[in-house]
């Protein structure tokens, strides 16, 4: 019996075991490692703090552009920012030009109000006072372009996600073109998609700031966009939105801990163990318990 | 039991039936196999004719797109010659001749036709994609900043231009006898490609870690929290 | 710059240039005696794949993933062509898990016309041509169960390919098949390298047809590819040159560009790139 | 013959590229999304074939019950299940979209008559009067009870909206037009709130959601978080340091992963720096060699597939 078992975990299976175990464990225990600083979310961090919160008629942009594939990396920056901006009282209207990103931007900001009320009973956070949903708009680029030509952006989307005609929101008193948007955050996992943004997101006279979280793998591509200054701050995949999380715990002591750091550890336990799984593979390689089957040829 | 329990309950128990090919191909998994491919299948043709025949062909090709005002005034009297699509769409039929062989080289007629509408797009496609990316190595090996020599970026101009060179040459497959050079250069660009391969490969575990760890996510907690619920609820 | 919607002089000269290999070999001094082929080890690894399959008695697979009708699908048919050639002579099944309906009837024209032309046509099987779906996840989820339900031999991966690669990959190692991978999509080789026996980088993958014939026509078709890139090399290191060039003596940068895009005017239209 | 018909297949995207975005006067540009469709509509007339070869395959699987019948049967069974609900919500989606248009249609009509009154045929009052009866006419179509499932209050914002409207029609003259107009603007987003309600709570959008939600995204994901698990048993398997390539390609790899997680910093500050400078500079490189080179191969072959030129490849 517990022969024929040793002899079915084989060496693959054996990995997958590993890794499910490893994986699984951070996250059940929750188990938080200090996050790297980073300075680029710093810099957003910092952006996000100089926005007047008195100055009425102005709003954030917030563009979440990714689907459920990557809800780890970019779903946990979106969490980060959008707590942020609720916290300030930062009045924000979210939307998507990715089609599987239109579920997601629906729920998240109702997920983080709820989570504050938790905390702080005695406060609120309303749909269409602090934030509103525009839900999935087709057409990238060329749309992006007319929200900005737009002489009044409630005017141009006329009816948000859930309906209700953008008159009646109380969100959008004062709001009217692109002026009136203080800054915008993108967060996404696709390419090209800021690039649509930092192409047509302004007029003649007016530029937003531009923020902006991408996945690990996009992070040489931003940086780019961070040094000529076209984006103002940047989240490096889970390890951005992590230190922001920990700015954000620092000014917010009573916040508890978030996923975003949890995630964080346990992405980088997974690491650690595909490098000691290439180290134990080595070893096997040289003192051959069991040659590699066949050679791997390019 | 409310649908949104209902639907976290059973995307709980297709992700652990996809898992469980790691264990081995199993029934369950064939199962959920079959069922995620006849999904799929089902999807793929409702999609294609709900967002490109029907209102791109069918709809103009019968004049369902002309707009009448109430006072018989026309709004828009959509486009003259869009029966013309009957043409394509009669030729593209075609394809199913090839399960006559008597008349399967009619299938082949609409076969070369698209390849050589492929080959036309692609020809295009060369100029619109490659090009940029050729002109856009076109980098300065010595960068000036304020009169002086930025080193930093000089370097990896010349880095990256030297790369590309070299794994450029190194997909010569012809050569003429004694040209010793490209050889080198080649086996260089191999190693440089191989370490360009190994970065990615890096870059890319955090991805799919990243993933990984969304789906566990699910299973540990909301899943388990759903199953909890069905449990007080029965 | 951006892309050329369409053409310029410089764009149809520099088309001229590319092209010439094809038109007139002899501007390039083509001889056939000339053409010495590197060696691709992924080449040799085809056939052994094939061969290795019929030894174990186990059924060869043949797949494009998701590749659409174009030039990479009609590189990889050179190649589709000669493993069922392989398979036929060999007696052997040929599995083809298919994505698109109109890629599923390029591939059976192929299989047909090889087994014909080693007069084995009777002994194509339809039900060995599995469509799946064109869903990248349903696709790899059908291509896992098929290779293990069928226990197959050996397996080939030819075209364009996204995350799914890794996922066919190991498919395959899981049954120990034998695997030869071509993709022109540079990020997922890192992928094939890793989880198959052989991998074609970018452009091998058409060149593969070339190697595995190596006739006149083939050999002239390697001549004309290299060429070609020999061009493209050299435009390259041309316009290096000149841009640092430019940044030491500060003359205005990017006249190869501007050369690509620059247009008369027909009919009083201006046109941009 | 094919090779023919394969130039004419190329020829217009060709001639298109080739010609300037306008040529003495001509242009293709107004008809160029037309023959494109043309064109796709080739390629997708084949989509019966994928579905003609999986009915084939699992039907006969099925009919003879031989080994795998069972799977055959869900696949069948959920095929058409995803098409039934799919397809009806499409076809909801397009009816609800029917009766907004309309609305949309007569709001113009509405403002053209307020704003240029008669025509040559009609008077402005007749004009008026058909706006007023086509209003009337769109009135008596909208739904007259409330649905049990759907939201109440909903509903009787519509009713109250409808009740204006109808009021503002009774009093109703060519200079109340614009008032008109504004009812029905009332009315039409009454009834999007109303009909979404409905929707949301229509038994098809719940199995359609179990179909999507609970089973083809999961599964999807499902599919992709393998490669979690992959990533690491291709890590073991095949970064051996067997040669000086394997052993790049390792270090690099290594290097990367140390510069992207917290317990990397713990070694050496620079390693994010490093795997940037590693992902930019050398990886971005090569990757365009690569795309280059495949590039112009693929430009060849798209020539010699247009031109016919091989008896090799895909010769159809």
């Amino acid at each position: 019996m517990i022969r024929s078992l040793l002899r079915f975990i084989d060496a693959r299976r054996l990995i997958f075991i590993l890794v499910l175990v490893t994986l699984s464990l951070p996250l059940l225990l929750r188990w938080s490692v200090p996050p790297v600083r980073m300075t680029a979310a710093e810099l957003l961090f910092n952006e996000i703090e100089k926005i007047p919160t008195d100055v009425p008629g102005k709003i954030v942009y917030l563009a979440l552009d990714y689907g459920p594939g990557t809800k780890a990396e970019s779903g946990s920056q979106a969490k980060a920012l959008i707590e942020h901006l609720m916290r300030r009282r930062i009045k924000f209207l979210v939307t998507a030009q990715v089609l599987d990103a239109a579920p997601i931007i629906n729920s998240i900001p109702d997920e983080v109000a709820a989570g504050l009320m938790e905390l702080y009973p005695n406060e609120k956070w309303e749909y269409g006072i602090d934030w509103v949903n525009m839900g999935y708009t087709a057409g990238a680029g060329l749309n992006i372009q007319n929200v900005a030509k737009a002489a009044s952006i409630p005017n141009f989307f006329k009816r948000d996600a859930r309906g209700n005609s953008t008159a009646e929101i109380p969100l959008f008193n004062g709001v009217t073109s692109i002026e009136s948007v203080s800054a915008l955050i993108q967060i996404t996992a696709y390419v090209g998609t800021l690039e649509s943004y930092l192409q047509f997101f302004a007029n003649e006279k007016y530029r937003p700031i531009f923020l902006h979280g991408c996945t690990s793998i996009a992070t040489p591509q931003s940086f780019i966009y961070l040094d000529s200054g076209q984006i103002k701050g940047l989240l490096e995949g889970i390890a951005g939105a992590a230190w922001y999380g920990k700015l954000l715990s620092d000014k917010y002591p009573d916040r508890p801990v978030d996923d975003s750091v949890v995630i964080n550890t346990t992405l980088g336990v997974a690491h650690l163990l595909v490098i000691l799984l290439i180290v134990a593979g080595n070893f096997v390689g040289i003192f051959g318990t069991r040659a590699s089957k066949r050679r791997t040829d390019v | 039991m409310s649908t949104a329990l209902a639907i976290t309950i059973l995307a709980g128990i297709s992700t652990l039936a996809m898992l469980s090919f790691l264990v081995r191909e199993n029934s369950i998994y064939r199962a959920f196999e079959h069922i995620f491919i006849g999904l799929s299948a089902g999807l793929g043709l409702v999609v294609t004719v709900r967002d490109f025949l029907y209102p791109k062909i069918l709809m103009p090709m019968f004049g369902w797109d002309i707009v009448v005002f109430p006072d018989g005034t026309i709004k828009d009297p959509g486009h003259p010659l869009a029966w013309m699509y009957a043409i394509p769409l009669a030729f593209g039929l075609l394809y199913y001749t090839m399960y006559f062989p008597r008349y399967s080289w009619m299938a082949r007629l609409v076969i070369g036709f698209s390849f050589g509408a492929g080959g036309g797009l692609a020809i295009k496609g060369f100029f619109n994609e490659i090009l940029p990316q050729v002109t856009a190595s076109f980098k300065p090996l010595v960068v000036f900043d304020e009169g002086t020599i930025a080193w930093m970026s000089s370097f990896n101009n010349t880095v990256f231009v030297f790369t590309l060179l070299c794994t450029m040459a190194y997909f010569f497959f012809t050569f003429r006898r004694g040209e010793a050079l490209r050889g080198i250069a080649g086996s260089g660009g191999r190693w440089l490609m191989m370490v360009c391969f190994g970065a990615f490969f890096g870059s890319t575990v955090m991805a799919r870690m990243a993933i990984l760890v969304e789906r566990l996510q699910f299973l540990l907690i909301d899943w388990t929290d759903a199953l909890l619920k069905v449990v007080g609820y029965v | 710059m951006n892309g050329l919607e369409h053409a310029t002089p410089g764009a149809l000269l520099l088309l001229a240039i590319l092209l010439s290999a094809l038109f007139w070999p002899k501007l390039w001094r083509y001889h056939r005696d000339t053409v010495v082929l590197r060696r691709i080890p992924g080449i040799d690894a085809i056939e052994a794949a094939v061969a290795r399959a019929a030894e174990l008695g186990r059924p060869a697979s043949f797949t494009t993933s998701l590749t659409a009708l174009g030039p990479v699908l009609y590189g990889s048919l050179g190649v589709l062509r000669f493993v069922a050639q392989k398979c036929a002579q060999y007696r052997n099944r040929l599995l083809l898990p298919q994505s698109a309906p109109d890629v599923m009837a390029v591939c059976d024209q192929a299989v047909a016309d090889s087994y014909r032309s080693v007069g084995r046509l009777n002994a194509v099987r339809p039900a060995d041509t599995v469509f799946l779906t064109d869903t990248q996840f349903a696709f790899a989820a059908g291509y896992m169960g098929l290779l293990q339900r069928e226990n197959v031999g050996a397996a080939f991966l030819f075209g364009d390919f996204a995350a799914e690669s890794l996922i066919l990959a190991e498919a395959g190692q899981a049954v120990d098949a034998m695997q030869v991978a071509a993709t022109t999509s540079p990020e997922q080789v890192a992928f094939f390298v890793c989880a198959t026996d052989a991998t074609l980088i970018g452009e091998e993958l058409f060149a593969a047809s070339g190697y595995l014939g190596r006739d006149e026509e083939d050999m002239k078709a390697l001549f004309v590819q290299d060429r070609a890139k020999l061009a493209l090399l050299v435009l390259v290191i041309v316009g290096v040159l000149l841009e640092t060039g430019a940044s030491i003596f500060g003359y205005e940068s990017g006249l190869i560009q501007r050369g690509l895009q620059w247009m008369p005017s027909f009919g009083g239209a201006i046109v941009a790139s | 013959m094919i090779r023919l018909v394969t130039f004419l297949g190329g020829f217009y995207f060709f001639l298109e590229f080739l010609l300037p975005t306008e040529f003495f006067g001509f242009s293709f540009a107004p008809y160029h999304e037309y023959i494109t469709n043309g064109i796709i509509t080739v390629g997708v007339a084949a989509i019966g074939l994928g579905l003609i070869s999986i009915l084939r395959v699992h039907g006969t699987r099925i009919l003879k019950v031989s080994p795998g019948w069972f799977p055959s049967t869900l696949l069948l069974l959920s095929m058409f299940a995803m098409i039934f609900a799919t397809g009806n919500e499409a076809i909801l989606d397009r009816n609800d979209a029917k009766l907004y248009e309309r609305a949309a249609l007569l709001r113009e009509f509405a403002t053209l008559v307020a704003k240029d009154g008669g025509t040559a045929e009609l008077s402005a009052e007749a004009r008026t009067t058909i706006a007023l009866e086509a209003v009337e006419t769109f009135i008596q179509e909208l739904p007259t009870s409330a649905e049990p499932e759907a939201d109440q209050s909903a509903f009787q914002e519509l009713v109250v909206a409808k009740t204006e409207l109808q009021r503002r029609i009774d009093s109703g003259s060519r200079e109340t037009l614009p008032g008109v107009n504004e009812g029905l603007a009332q009315v039409a987003t009454a009834l999007r709130a109303y009909k979404t309600t409905v929707r949301e709570a229509s038994s098809n959008r719940k199995v359609y959601n179990l179909l999507y939600q609970g089973l083809w995204t999961a599964l999807a994901a499902a599919m992709f978080s393998l490669l979690g698990f992959y990533i690491a048993a291709a890590a073991y398997r095949a970064f051996r340091v067997r040669s000086v390539e394997s052993a790049l390609m390792m270090g690099a790899a290594v290097i990367v992963m140390l510069g992207q997680i917290p317990f990397g910093v713990w070694l050496y500050e620079g390693l994010p720096a490093l795997r940037s400078w590693f992902l930019s500079v050398p990886s971005s490189a090569a990757f365009r060699a690569i795309r280059l080179g495949a590039g112009v191969a693929a430009l060849l072959m798209a020539i010699r597939m247009w031109l016919c030129l091989d008896r090799k490849g895909g010769k159809a």
